[in-house]
């Protein structure tokens, strides 16, 4: 399709000519969404962690609301950190709203859920017998979260990725969060949505292409990370 | 340097139309200035503005603005600019509202043709004003209520459109809506700019055609209200000023009156 | 000196009691063996031991203190207590820092920890596999410095859970030998769980036959399930296979699993085949040394322990593959 | 907050009514997700047994591109549909943009590398012995895939509900293929797009509450039906 | 008749040989046991056997016929031939639709179904478990149904992976009974992978040795790891264990692992202890029979078997817990 070929030659264009103002999108695009990313396992692994090791009642129902927080529309996560930061709320003289700050805000609330799943199910696939190991040999509870997290390092790992590969994707926050600001908080995603309300369809496809190469580079570095160690 | 950032939130279309792209490198030129830009629909930019989220708003619904101005949240309105709406359809016009004496019998037109007819259905400007002329069109219309509830209060949100499933209410921006009403080769209305943009400045092709223009109650103005500082003290008030002041001196009128997309003049100066 | 003492302990799964112990003594610098039957509860009786499960209900005394079941203070009697899995892991890195692991834990320097490492690998003779990747190990390898890893952290106890199940017969003796060593020359206590019955006795100082959750005194040999009806003089008939019949003193009924004394099976002088009530004929399939007893296999159509004093032995100087009849006492038989 | 209290009990009026707006919406969001999570399901459950189950060359490089679609933008897939359904398109005559079944197109694009990339996780958790067994007890191809597909149900669940949760809550492909157009292609997350557009939070955030209902009601009946098998 | 004839071949993982068989028979209706260590490729070769794992080169012909490796083809084989593995599963449904699974594959109308598999189950003894969830039996008991569930297809072969390791002893003598049983009733060949040797010997009309993938002729018994030097004569020393030396004929060296074959062992006449190069004195630890041989295990610091025949044993009556001298042949040592 000759729609297809315009927008991968223009792709290819925007990349060759190393245009600054493509240059400070990507920049921003990878600073918010590894940001967000950073926020989400700082606070989801150990969540995770907490949520794994303990037993208390209602830890399957809160297995559940995880679940449900995946489903969370980007528009309500937006609305919802709308409430607090815009002016008018709490944290409204912190001038958090339309800054890059509120796109990682947001965007970690969006994938926070994803880490903390993800890191459930990866420590549930470990055996038990690890930690009974590292117990036995005296450690603390700290100690033990390290044995499991280096024995369920790929499945967290993927856990990362798939979150960012997640809010690098994801529109509605960045949008509603970020507004979008030319040279602020302008993102891929939003730049393309941009791109697409004004008709640009080739342009578009050209910022998505981008996109998906940085994902691809992103994946394949995993893949090779972990081929590796499983030689 | 942080001071030297204003805050506005936009209509897509200032945006969109490229105006921007030649009025702001001009003021940052002149003043030292940068303007930060948020453009969403017409509603959330006035909600922007009652929130105290930007300092200076730049939209078209006159009505709604001069009532956000009476309502304290912002200081003035300056009328900025106008252009105008116009109705596009497919060229073989199956309705026949080529040559009708006024927008609203074209409308009218249209319904009786029950041809179908997109409309942004989102509250924005363009919205307003074709709610507007479907009023006149005495039509019957189907009002819909939704009652919310706010501070507390029951408050109901209204709307009414035309009755008939011709009618699609999509409740998208201007771009979206021509895009649409091209693929499906119905009848639409939207502001010159977009249109234009639409037509002549993409590879893609864009059949629908104007099919009315030049209607008076077409007519679409654009204001700029910088946000009062005594119901948002954090909002910098001076430099909105400075901005909308540069807007409708000679210099910033200039430009307006000197744009140009593909030889084509889109914003007509008020203030001059 | 005493190492545990366990009195009235329970521990329930779900609505499963799995142990129940009335009172269970253990002295320090012993071997024991615990023997007893799939699900009897020797994994769940040595994770209580090691401090990796709670009880439900009872008092274990370490040392003459009392466990208090306080995250803290088990971590800390868990420094002297390690626990060898019945499946036993290495964690997905190299066999040094497998071994390191617990060593680091206790603050101890660095060049003493690669002292210890390598003096560990040494007794298992796996020194040279230092930097060698855990996870590539093989069977026997593993369960080896697994063993090493215990042994660096120089604990008071060892548990074994099955240590040579599934390990072929070299790496076997290697074990079962490397054991023996540790208990002698460092006076580490042992608590081996096993279903190697003469593996277990070779080794251990004292055996524990585990049933139900019970501790109890009946060695863990001649178990058979058996069909019991009543009979009309009061007793009972007990049919462990057709045609392998017990007369019993007492009323019972139903299928039950009876347990043989191995001591008080009578062999009956040579001569023509006996027969007469409780008197079975049979093979010898083997001998051997046990304790002060001496262990006879006999096949009377199941295979049947028979113990026999070293002086008897001596005497009656049966040899493999004789014929001969036995006789079970009423009492010898025990219904569980 | 207050806004949060406005908003639920603008929620709950919204459902006490029984407002045939919102009911409409809710029908068009549940059969869109629901076909395209279908749909998903059909092409990716088998596709990632395929994969799972055979060996070749490149296939680790198949799953990191499937990881990489993970990361697709909707902007982006909506973009790469509408290239083709769009009136100028081949298959423009089939007049398919601007309706439901374009929204279940783009969405089923969205999610299949999702059923995808979870079912071969799935599988790669499943004993190998699952399928030995099977083998040994006679079993041809697809009887093998039956017995791995009932030991790693609950996986394979998991990944359909987080699917639907992901095509529920999404907004980009129902905007640009479905075009909000009221009651034909409006859907929870569109409406809440327009209510956010237009400057009414609290009637976007009611219907935000409404969705959730709705993937919690899903979610806990996952967690009621796990729970029943594994007591 | 000949069941399988396998000819040359060789199973590569990696850039390892793990199979490599120049020629083996298996007859039909016979029980065979496959000994070895750990790694030696037992499991891998009842893999092959069960056409479950294709051949890296070589041929195997199945009752006359050669094995294409096409899907097909060794679908229909697979039909004759059951695995039951070294760590089995059930699949998680009822024991009755585990058992079902083979029977419907082999369109075997329902009613027919239902009278195998009760029939079957009652075989283990377990009919009364038809309907219970398939994993929450217990170890023991998943081991039966695993049988069950074999025997139900009525195969022409059985492969068994060590199928009473960490079983308890009742049902490790259950397990044993029950192939013993349906091999001579029902005719089936069963070929068996064990590390109990005494269990092997006691079921098997043929034993098999595999190490490092090679079937090889020697007894799976006194293998040792060893130090071997060269001597000054032209032979070399071998040590086993400090104090255990060996000598013998040919030039060695270094760490090798040794096998002494016990029918090459001699016991010297009874009397004072004996000395002299490769004479070792022990204690006699158990006699037991072993076809027809009998087999002593004497402890010389090392458990070392050696066997005696019949003739040679009812002449020299050993007892357990003499004292006795034994001289090992250079010939019965082989380095491998
Ligand atoms: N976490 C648990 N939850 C429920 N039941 C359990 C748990 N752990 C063990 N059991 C049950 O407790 C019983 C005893 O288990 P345990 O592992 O202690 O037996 P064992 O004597 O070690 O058996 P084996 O010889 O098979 O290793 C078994 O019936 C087992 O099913
Ligand atoms: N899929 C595989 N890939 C690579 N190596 C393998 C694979 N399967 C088995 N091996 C290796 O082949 C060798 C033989 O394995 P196998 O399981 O046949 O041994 P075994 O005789 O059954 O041992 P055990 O007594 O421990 O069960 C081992 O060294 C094992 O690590
Ligand atoms: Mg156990
Ligand atoms: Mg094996």
């Amino acid at each position: 399709m000759g729609f297809f070929l315009d927008s991968f030659i223009s792709a290819f264009e925007l990349i060759r000519s190393l245009d600054t103002e493509l240059l400070l999108i990507v920049v921003v695009s990878l600073k918010v969404s590894g940001f967000s990313t950073l926020f989400a396992g700082v606070f989801g692994i150990p969540l995770g962690f907490l949520i794994s090791f303990n037993e208390f009642r209602g830890k399957r129902l809160l297995i559940t609301c995880l679940n449900t927080m995946l489903a969370l529309p980007t528009v309500a996560i937006a609305l919802f950190v709308y409430a607090f930061i815009s002016r008018r709320a709490i944290f409204g003289s912190l001038d958090l709203l339309y800054t890059q700050k509120a796109i990682i805000i947001g965007q970690t609330f969006l994938i926070f859920p994803i880490i903390a799943t993800f890191t459930i199910s990866a420590i549930s696939h470990i055996d038990q017998r690890y930690r009974k190991t590292a117990l036995t040999l005296g450690a603390n509870q700290k100690q033990v979260a390290f044995i499991v997290l280096r024995e369920a390092k790929y499945g967290i790992l993927a856990a990362i990725i798939a979150s960012f590969g997640r809010v690098i994707s994801e529109v509605g926050i960045s949008m509603m969060l970020g507004g979008n600001a030319k040279g602020f908080t302008r993102t891929i995603t939003t730049a393309m949505a941009l791109e697409y309300d004004k008709g640009e369809f080739v342009l578009a496809v050209a910022l998505g292409m981008v996109l998906i190469i940085i994902s691809f580079a992103i994946n394949l570095l995993f893949h090779l990370f972990q081929g590796r160690d499983s030689k | 340097a942080a001071d030297k950032i204003l805050s506005m939130s936009t209509t897509t279309s200032t945006q969109a139309s490229g105006l921007l792209n030649i009025l702001l490198p001009a003021f940052e030129k002149d003043t030292g200035i940068k303007v930060k830009v948020i453009a969403k629909g017409t509603g959330a930019a006035i909600r922007d503005g009652v929130d105290g989220n930007v300092d200076v708003i730049f939209v078209h619904a006159k009505s709604r603005e001069e009532d956000f101005v009476k309502k304290g949240y912002g200081t003035k309105r300056y009328a900025v600019m106008h252009n105008d709406f116009v109705i596009l359809g497919p060229a073989n016009d199956p309705a026949k509202v080529k040559n009708s004496s006024s927008a609203s019998s074209a409308l009218k037109k249209i319904a009786l043709n029950q041809s179908t007819f997109v409309s942004r259905g989102d509250d924005s400007g363009t919205h307003t004003k074709e709610q507007f002329l479907w009023k006149q069109t005495k039509l019957k219309m189907k009002t819909t209520t939704t009652t919310i509830t706010k501070k507390g209060k029951k408050k109901s949100v209204s709307y009414s459109q035309p009755i008939g499933s011709w009618y699609n209410s999509i409740g998208q921006g201007m771009g979206k809506v021509l895009t649409y009403a091209d693929e499906k080769q119905s009848y639409t209305m939207s502001d010159r700019g977009t249109y234009i943009k639409y037509k002549f400045g993409r590879k893609q092709k864009f059949d629908l055609t104007v099919l009315h223009e030049g209607d008076k109650a077409l007519a679409n103005p654009y204001g700029i209200i910088p946000i009062n500082p005594k119901t948002h003290p954090h909002v910098k008030h001076k430099l909105a000023v400075q901005f909308a002041e540069w807007l409708v001196s000679a210099r910033g009128q200039k430009l307006i009156d000197g744009y140009r997309l593909i030889g084509k003049q889109l914003f007509y100066p008020d203030a001059i | 000196m005493i190492l545990y003492a366990l009195q009235k302990i329970t521990k329930v799964f779900g609505s499963r009691r799995i142990l129940d112990i009335d009172f269970l003594e253990i002295e320090e610098g012993k071997i024991y063996a615990l023997l007893g039957p799939n699900g009897a509860g020797k994994t769940t009786l040595l994770d209580v031991l090691g401090f990796l499960e709670p009880l439900t209900s009872g008092e274990i005394i370490f040392k003459n203190r009392t466990v208090k079941y306080s995250e803290n203070h088990l971590q800390k009697l868990r420094r002297n207590v390690v626990m060898v899995n019945q499946k036993p892991i290495l964690f997905s890195t190299s066999v040094f820092k497998n071994l390191d692991f617990g060593l680091k834990i206790r603050n101890i320097p660095a060049p003493k920890r690669r002292l210890i490492i390598e003096e560990s690998l040494d007794l298992v003779g796996l020194r040279h596999m230092i930097q060698a990747p855990a996870h590539k190990l093989s069977g026997g390898e593993t369960q080896r410095v697994v063993l090493a890893r215990a042994l660096a952290l120089s604990p008071q106890v060892v548990l074994c859970d099955e240590p040579t199940a599934s390990i072929d017969l070299e790496n076997q003796v290697e074990t079962v030998n490397l054991l023996k060593t540790i208990n002698e020359e460092k006076n580490i206590s042992i608590i081996l769980a096993s279903h190697d019955r003469s593996q277990a006795l070779s080794i251990a100082h004292h055996t524990l036959f585990i049933d139900h959750g019970s501790i109890s005194d009946a060695s863990y040999e001649n178990l058979f399930s058996a069909i019991i009806h009543n009979a009309d003089d009061g007793g009972s008939t007990c049919t462990i296979t057709p045609g392998i019949e017990l007369t019993l003193s007492r009323q019972q009924k139903g299928k039950k699993r009876i347990l043989l004394d191995p001591s008080k099976i009578e062999l009956l002088d040579d001569g023509h085949p006996h027969s007469g009530p409780n008197i079975l004929n049979g093979e010898i399939l083997s001998l051997s040394k046990e304790k002060d007893n001496i262990r006879l296999m006999i096949n009377i159509g199941i295979r049947l322990t028979v113990f026999l004093s070293s002086s008897q032995y001596r005497k009656k100087r049966p040899l493999v593959g004789d014929l001969v009849s036995i006789q079970i006492q009423p009492q010898a038989a025990r219904i569980l």
